[in-house]
């Protein structure tokens, strides 16, 4: 029987396998129960109440989607009141994914979210910090430390910090995450992208510009997988593109101890449950014993990039 | 929007009793995939399970397949168009209109492709009613014909009132007359499916006493006419509205329209909240 | 008649399609000839040889691939003496890209090459700037400005300057190459990425990582394109994952002058002139005269993103 | 590797001649698409036009249909294994790997796909040659077959050595025999596949007058084999090589090999300045 337990900081997870914030509600406990899955993780949540974007929120784009949902947010004790017991049925621990446009109001909302029943809090910071001119926190080493130094101190929940793609550099922003006390990175966010419709004319989303997600993305996430894992030693969960088996085995592989599962849940609500059954029978066809040994398993010794061929 | 809204809470499984799974992903074989008229395709499907609890007024979402030149990835969203739980098949009528569609299209008896549900919480029947109108035009039709034989199973009288460009394209007549439906066809070639006309059915119906309740989608313009003869007339009413979808469960928010409600102006999720609505907290799209 | 005639900066271009760099050679006129195209893109060249990367080179991910090709180079004179001959039957304008590790070596190839038979200089600043630790030199700002103001200097043909996708901010780097003398902006590079073979455990590429082109990148690229032309007056020449018609529209609206064609003459070696015919056909059913009127005319007005909610 | 390399010019069109297009991109209609055993496939195509002119070690970049289970993107470059310009048609055999060779398995007679080509150099005879050794593994059989009718047009006298796991495996010995070859089959299973017997056969041909010339394609063994055969007896060879490809025209650097020559190991592409490569010159793949 193969071992599917990681660890995640302090916490155990049963195996590898979450959903995504943001593409997950109680609602798929109408196909599966959550008892199978590694963890829950929530929609993130605000302090203040937010009605989201405008409509058209989603367009269909290749192999994913773009979103623009924004965080529609009925606030803190609205969850704790009304969605968190939704949770409390089921086995897998509990991760609430938070946001703020402030590193002070993100510090005040973990605070509110100090009671029983949360395993962990994933920090969303890819959200626009409104004191740096709307830029996202996650895009920079500094917002990022300052945002983290906060929440540190705010919370002895295990806290994951989630990075957004939309950065030059996403091996620094990672080492500020872990030196300013990330117990966990969750790699990444949705790629700023855009459509337009050519017989309109409009952008196919209401805000113009949106979230990219689903396998086209997947290369490009597990990249920065594999360079934050060069880069720093607190777990990483992967998160990107990920539909099938192999594509959570390739994010094992390029570093990442667990992984979360978004847009493929909209095209196949038993994804997770797939992936779930695939990663043992994968184990057990390559005679590996526990899950945990993929992580890192890439066999790129003796292999390097030609710092003089000029790479994109 | 946790809860769901106040529309027939008989008809709709709340949330809360989810720990019963009710949603199903089916992989359901092709029985049959014909074209209808130039636009539209009749689709039929052997599935069992939960599918056969299906509702009229509820949807599934289905996968599409990939062709030449499309390759959908998320879902499509179509109105459960009759269940047969007998011949344990489920059918669906849609119109070719764009990626998904057309790979629809191309399914062949054999075939199978998955369809999750039954979502959405479906029309909703008072036992106090004993007539009601249906108002329908293009695509709604395929939405609202379930609704013909589920007011007939409980002996309520139906007045549908079938609107298209032209006769050629009406759909579904020949269903609400089995059903034991008035049918009255109304078309724009004809100049009958104009307001005025549609307004002077309805006051008519009322009049005779035929109206204790309205149903209509489809078409924006008809769903206001109804709105507001319904208000005046104190008929109530519900509308199965459309909105881009992309997990159909209430996960993902994408589907949100606004709505009026008593405590004001509101969002809510067609998947989850709907499709199915209040014809009075419905506004215009 | 439509008019295809595009201008950028003192050049009209016949029509609006070209090749991207290192996509296309004259290899392609045994399909059809280079005198149907807006112009010719060669391959980047260096001033010194260079074997490219090791194989393998090429991965297919989805919908696109990845290239570790690196840039293999036999140097500027065999260009001249090899290479531009093949190009001066055809009456297609000639860009020649180019490439260097350092500021200095970029200025001396591009002196190089102030010969007759050259329309425009493509200068392809996405490789490693070796004086930055690597870093290419269009992910900052400066480094850009920097390279960018000694090529101004050391030519008087069009320069065209390519970004990179792989940036945080390509808007202030696109600010940075216009204010230092940039004719016209290519946007832009392949986006860095990554594949593993679950079966072997092995990076699907050679070099670990590489560059991700096709049409799975559209999204991403078309946003940049987007934002690029809110902030730069110079034309923009859009380029990434354009296969059909309607992508170079898409682009087009987005604010592009012009486009490139990369990844999808691989797929469908035919793709620019089915591009320039249904440019054609596409204004003429929409009753455009001239395609130029296409740029920027997204309809955007009275949109807007809510700095207050999140985006990736 | 601007200039083709030296290997017979004959056969191959300097791409300096490009002026005259030489390669097209066809939509070529399926004539049958058949398994020949467990893993291979016959695909037989109606084409005409420059398509008709591919020879015998050319190939062509085959566009493979999306499938439920696989979208492939790039195209795979599969070669000739027979043009019949009487009937205007082109085949391949080919052997499902993955995901394009897999939805390549599903076209149908009707169907139709885009293939470009003829690409590449293909084999030279040698007017001097009167006795070729061909000897292949695999799937280069299919890469091979076309070579012993090319021969026989030239009153070349071919021996063939059909290398495969066993008997049942080993593909188009009837085509050799047709086309006059003399067929030698060798297998792993009856052990005369191995090195040391297959050096017997060839030192026995050489010794009998019977090897002006060597061609291989499937097996790096079997290429080193002939190789080092080939420089003690001073027999030259031919021999076709595959890498990774994306477009097939020499334009994207993908596909390069490192390969000895005069002036020292150099890069060419297997594309452009291949597939076929003197024997003397190519490296363990
Ligand atoms: C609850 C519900 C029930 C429906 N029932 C039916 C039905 O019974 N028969 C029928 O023909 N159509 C029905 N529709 C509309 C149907 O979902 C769309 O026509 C279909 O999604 C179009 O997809 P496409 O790829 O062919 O078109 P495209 O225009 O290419 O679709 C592009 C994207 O927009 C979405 N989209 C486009 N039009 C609509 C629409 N009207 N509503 C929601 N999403 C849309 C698609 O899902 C897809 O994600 C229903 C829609 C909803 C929300
Ligand atoms: C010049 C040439 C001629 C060939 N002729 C034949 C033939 O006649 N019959 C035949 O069965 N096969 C032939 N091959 C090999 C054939 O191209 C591959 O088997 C095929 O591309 C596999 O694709 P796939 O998607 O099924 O497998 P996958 O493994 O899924 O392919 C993944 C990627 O790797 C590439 N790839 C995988 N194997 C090879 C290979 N051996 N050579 C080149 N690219 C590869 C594919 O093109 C694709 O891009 C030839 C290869 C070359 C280069
Ligand atoms: C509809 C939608 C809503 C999302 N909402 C959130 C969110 O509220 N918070 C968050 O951190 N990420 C959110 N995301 C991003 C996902 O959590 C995930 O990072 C991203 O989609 C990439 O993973 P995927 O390709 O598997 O979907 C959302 C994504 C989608 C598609
Ligand atoms: C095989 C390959 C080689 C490339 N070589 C170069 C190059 O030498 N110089 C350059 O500026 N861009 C190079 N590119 C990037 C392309 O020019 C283009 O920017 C990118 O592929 C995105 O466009 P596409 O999606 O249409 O391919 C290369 C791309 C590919 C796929
Ligand atoms: S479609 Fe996802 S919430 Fe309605
Ligand atoms: S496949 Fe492109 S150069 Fe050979």
């Amino acid at each position: 029987m193969v071992d599917l337990r990681v660890k995640i900081g302090r916490i155990t997870l049963k195996n590898p396998v979450m959903p995504a914030s943001g593409t997950f509600s109680e609602g798929l406990a109408r196909v599966f129960s959550f008892d199978h899955l590694g963890a829950v993780v929530t929609k993130t949540i605000t302090a203040e109440l937010r009605g989201g974007n405008p409509t058209p929120r989603v367009a269909e784009v290749g192999q994913g989607m773009l979103n623009s949902i924004g965080i529609p947010s009925k606030g803190v004790l609205n969850f704790i009141d009304h969605i968190m017991p939704e949770y409390q049925r089921f086995s897998a621990p509990l991760v609430v994914s938070v946001s703020a446009p402030t590193a002070e109001s993100f510090a005040e909302i973990v605070r509110q979210l100090n009671i029983p029943g949360i395993a962990a809090i994933e920090a969303n910071i890819s959200c626009p910090n409104i004191e740096e001119d709307g830029k996202a926190f996650a895009m920079r080493a500094k917002s990022t430390a300052a945002v983290v130094d906060q929440l540190r101190k705010a919370t002895a929940l295990p806290l994951w910090v989630k990075l957004t793609p939309n950065t030059g550099d996403v091996g620094v922003v990672a080492r500020a995450a872990q030196d300013s006390g990330a117990d966990a990175l969750v790699v990444a966010n949705t790629i700023l992208a855009m459509s337009i419709d050519t017989e309109t004319f409009r952008p196919r989303l209401g805000s113009i510009m949106g979230g990219y997600s689903g396998p086209a993305i997947k290369p490009i996430i597990l990249r920065m997988v594999y360079q934050c894992a060069q880069i720093v030693d607190i777990p990483i969960i992967g998160c990107g593109g990920i539909t099938t088996t192999e594509d959570a085995v390739e994010y094992l592989l390029a570093g990442a101890t667990a992984v979360q599962v978004g847009t493929a849940t909209f095209v196949r609500p038993n994804a997770m449950l797939d992936v779930v059954e695939g990663l043992t029978r994968f184990c057990e066809r390559k005679n590996i014993d526990r899950v945990s040994e993929l992580t890192g398993a890439v066999r790129d010794r003796g292999m390097h990039v030609d710092k003089l061929e000029a790479l994109p | 929007m946790l809860s769901t809204p106040a529309v027939n809470a008989d008809e709709n499984e709340p949330i809360r009793a989810a720990a019963a799974f009710d949603v199903a992903d089916t992989q359901a074989l092709v029985t049959s995939n014909a074209a209808v008229n130039a636009e539209y395709f009749h689709l039929t499907l052997a599935a069992a399970g939960l599918a056969m609890t299906a509702k009229a007024g509820q949807f599934f979402n289905i996968a599409c397949p990939a062709t030449d030149k499309d390759l959908p990835y998320l879902r499509r969203p179509m109105s459960v168009y009759r269940v047969v739980p007998a011949k344990g098949e489920v059918e669906f009528l849609y119109k070719v209109t764009g990626a998904g569609t057309r790979g629809l299209a191309t399914l062949r008896a054999g075939d199978s492709t998955a369809i999750l549900g039954p979502l959405g919480n479906g029309f909703g029947l008072d036992p106090g009613w004993k007539n009601i109108v249906v108002v329908g035009r293009g695509v709604g039709l395929a939405t609202l014909a379930p609704l013909a034989e589920m007011a007939a199973e409980r002996g309520i009288e139906v007045t549908a009132i079938l609107s298209a460009r032209t006769r050629a394209l009406v759909m579904s007549v020949q269903r609400f007359i089995d059903a034991g439906a008035q049918v009255e066809v109304i078309t724009d070639d004809d100049g009958s499916s104009d307001p005025d006309n549609v307004e002077r059915l309805l006051v008519g119906l009322i009049e005779s006493g035929r109206a204790d309740a309205f149903f209509t989608c489809g078409s924006n313009r008809l769903m206001l006419l109804l709105k507001r003869v319904g208000a005046t007339f104190q008929i109530p009413g519900q509308v199965a509205m459309e909105q881009q979808m992309a997990c159909g469960l209430g996960m993902c928010f994408c589907c949100v329209r606004n709505f009026d409600s008593s405590h004001g102006p509101e969002q809510r999720r067609v998947c989850l909240d709907g499709p199915v609505f209040p014809l009075s907290e419905a506004l215009s799209w």
